[in-house]
């Protein structure tokens, strides 16, 4: 993914943010999108190592040894955080708390199902809370390359991967479209300036459903 | 962050007939009494309660009971309300005891987004009638499902704007519970301070549970140390 | 039971508080038991309603709007006294952190089994906490007058009123004698000054196994 | 109130070959580092950890794996510390993955007195083999058990003799529920302080569920600032 496809996920992505809303951002692409926001947008960003009111990375200098976000990365906190111990913090996520979460996807099928967590026998992390928040957060973004580096289709019709969690993706965000998972499948609703529907329907693994002409974002 | 100061009154307008409502306090302390007058005042009807106790005749949810607002009360003990106790001998008040740390668990669980708790407690009594029990490595453990409600009502000394909260002392009780396991939290806070004003570290209840802060104008007598005889 | 022999058995179940323990007195007499406990003797008294480490009573003048015990009366704190929610204090009960709890009592049997929470069609007040109580402290000693008002035996084979917990007494302290749960029944272990083995034997509603001389409470 | 100050060496000493021991921290923060270096150093083998996360080439637990005393890791995440993922897929290390919420929750339960807890989260998914699956009003649910341990190892910021703890900003993570749920904790502090000098509501472990505490006497390079390229 060129650094311009890059930004312009970051940007677009932004845009689903919402004034007042509660969100987790995933370790990665997701964590960056907050960069982006505009400066009339104030949201809360929970951690589920503990924080909710989250704010910008910490430079190093004036890190604080014991603050730092899911990822690792020392932060700083906005007026009104607050800390919290783990059960407490998917409290929050599983009881439905989130108004949205953004996660990074091996793959998505056509019904919503996302596989990001292990790749048997080649990678294995571990869950840690992906699947808790794919499974309860209110709206499930999911932000990845349309294809993975082999050129495959990240978006198919069924996973081959071992689960996440099921029919929990509403809508993904590409560095070419923005793919939405409706009751007839995949649902292509914007396509990014100079990608033609034609690229997105060659490189998406599963039937793509276009009831509009898809917008352009810029 | 979302500012979540709201006017008593419509804090407890979206309260419906029929609807379940959790209700802060353990005795007196941590009791939303200003909360349960309003509540009073608009007079929503069959409801069910949920509160460790039935506080005491004239105060707090004894003034719902007392105006036959209640259908149900869900608690572990209602010994010091005279009337609680004659209703529901009389038929005109459901009550389900529970023990009183499994019905915070049963709270938390909801609370927490699980569907259950598996404990012993209770195997061997009649608290253990109706419920599912279970084989857990060659103990009889009983399933206790999750207990939601539509509102809770909850008591708080201090609120931020975005619903941070702290409690005082045994005021906590099953407030922080009750906040997560609601639908709507609805809180009202003797002092309403300033996003920033609350430690981090020392808030009882993050903002993301809350959804309505009613400020207190006046700490009424009700809130006063009860003078016995 | 007459003001001497309620003075008694305060001041013999005040004997089983150790230095250090964590202990839960029960509403009603247990409550009590506090005010007789030596200068050399510090515990830390549970609340279930969300303390440890309760001191005396509050007096009316100096009671604190929010600080009770869980039978309602204004208390006061030792230094190192925390507070916490009803999910929490239960936890301190259930995980087996206190070292001894005492309870009032219905009925006891010779197995253990207590019966302190229900009279059917009676006296209804709802469990409370005695059942979590009963079945989790480490040590159960329950205080009762040794007969009822209407001169019934409280010590008995099998419990007839619905159980609080299964056997879970270790001791009864009574207006009488000092008993003990064993594998074999009621144990006499003390005798109150003044009173008889012959007495004990009459108002005790199941055998009654003597091992040794029974020591004398004074 | 019982004084629970010991001495390291004694703190750790109870620790056996076998034995199952928790361990604080969500990254570098909340891990007791310096209960860890005198744990390589007495070498019991075979241990059970339960911990979120491996922590660091280098760093925390990584030390325990390094010396080959860890027979089974329990965790929700260990892609950051690749020895532990080259011992598990060597076959030398036994990695139990849970949900790190449900982690949280299972650890929390044994710490509560329960012995499980019923959520749906996992189903459908590899996390549900191997586990109980039953219906509650509808809905396909697990019963995850009660995860308790021999020892636990907690860092505070700080604490008092009796054990009462505080813990600072997201170095909270697992350790409160940890604390509760080891039948021995042992808890190292920055600060220790006298009897009543936390205050009772600011409280985030109570004094109860601590068994040890020990004082730190330097805060060493370990807890710094990790300054990544």
């Amino acid at each position: 993914m060129s650094s311009d496809a890059r930004e312009m996920m970051l940007r677009r992505a932004a845009l689903e943010l919402n004034d007042g809303d509660t969100v987790n951002l995933g370790i990665g692409l997701p964590t960056k999108v907050l960069a982006h926001v505009g400066p009339s947008i104030t949201v809360c960003v929970h951690s589920e190592n503990g924080v909710a009111g989250m704010g910008r990375l910490a430079e190093n200098s004036a890190a604080d040894r014991n603050l730092i976000d899911a990822g690792g990365n020392y932060i700083t906190t906005l007026a009104g955080a607050s800390y919290f111990d783990s059960a407490v913090s998917f409290a929050i996520i599983r009881r439905g708390n989130l108004d949205l979460t953004m996660l990074g996807a091996f793959e998505v099928a056509s019904n919503g199902d996302l596989a990001n967590w292990i790749i048997p026998g080649k990678f294995t992390p571990g869950t840690g809370g992906a699947m808790e928040l794919a499974q309860k957060a209110r709206r499930v973004i999911v932000l990845t390359t349309h294809v993975d580096k082999a050129g495959k289709p990240k978006l198919v019709e069924q996973c081959t991967l071992p689960l996440t969690a099921q029919r929990c993706v509403h809508r993904i965000i590409t560095d070419l479209a923005v793919v939405d998972v409706s009751s007839g499948g995949f649902e292509l609703v914007e396509l990014f300036a100079g990608v033609s529907v034609e690229e997105v329907k060659a490189k998406t693994g599963a039937p793509l459903v276009i009831p509009h002409p898809p917008a352009i974002f810029n | 962050m979302r500012n979540k100061l709201t006017e008593i009154e419509e804090a407890i307008a979206g309260i419906r007939d029929g609807m379940s409502i959790m209700i802060g306090g353990f005795g007196m302390p941590g009791t939303p009494f200003t909360l349960l007058d309003e509540l009073v005042r608009q007079a929503p009807k069959n409801l069910t309660i949920i509160k460790n106790d039935a506080n005491e005749i004239g105060m707090g949810i004894d003034l719902l009971l007392k105006a036959g607002l209640v259908e149900k009360l869900i608690a572990s003990h209602i010994g010091l309300n005279a009337r609680a106790v004659e209703q529901m001998n009389a038929g005109r008040l459901k009550v389900e005891f529970n023990s009183q740390g499994i019905l915070a668990e049963r709270i938390r669980a909801a609370g927490a987004g699980l569907l259950g708790i598996v404990t012993d407690i209770g195997v061997g009594t009649m608290l253990q009638n109706g419920k599912t029990a279970i084989d857990m490595d060659g103990v009889t453990a009983l399933i206790e499902p999750a207990l939601k409600a539509d509102y809770a009502l909850i008591h708080a000394v201090q609120a931020d704007t975005f619903g941070n909260l702290k409690f005082a002392a045994t005021a906590r009780n099953f407030s922080p519970l009750m906040a997560m396991a609601a639908g709507t939290t609805v809180v009202e806070a003797e002092e309403i301070v300033a996003l920033g004003k609350l430690a981090p570290d020392e808030i009882h209840t993050p903002g993301p549970f809350v959804q309505k802060v009613v400020g207190l104008r006046v700490i009424s007598e009700a809130y006063d140390v009860v003078r016995r005889a």
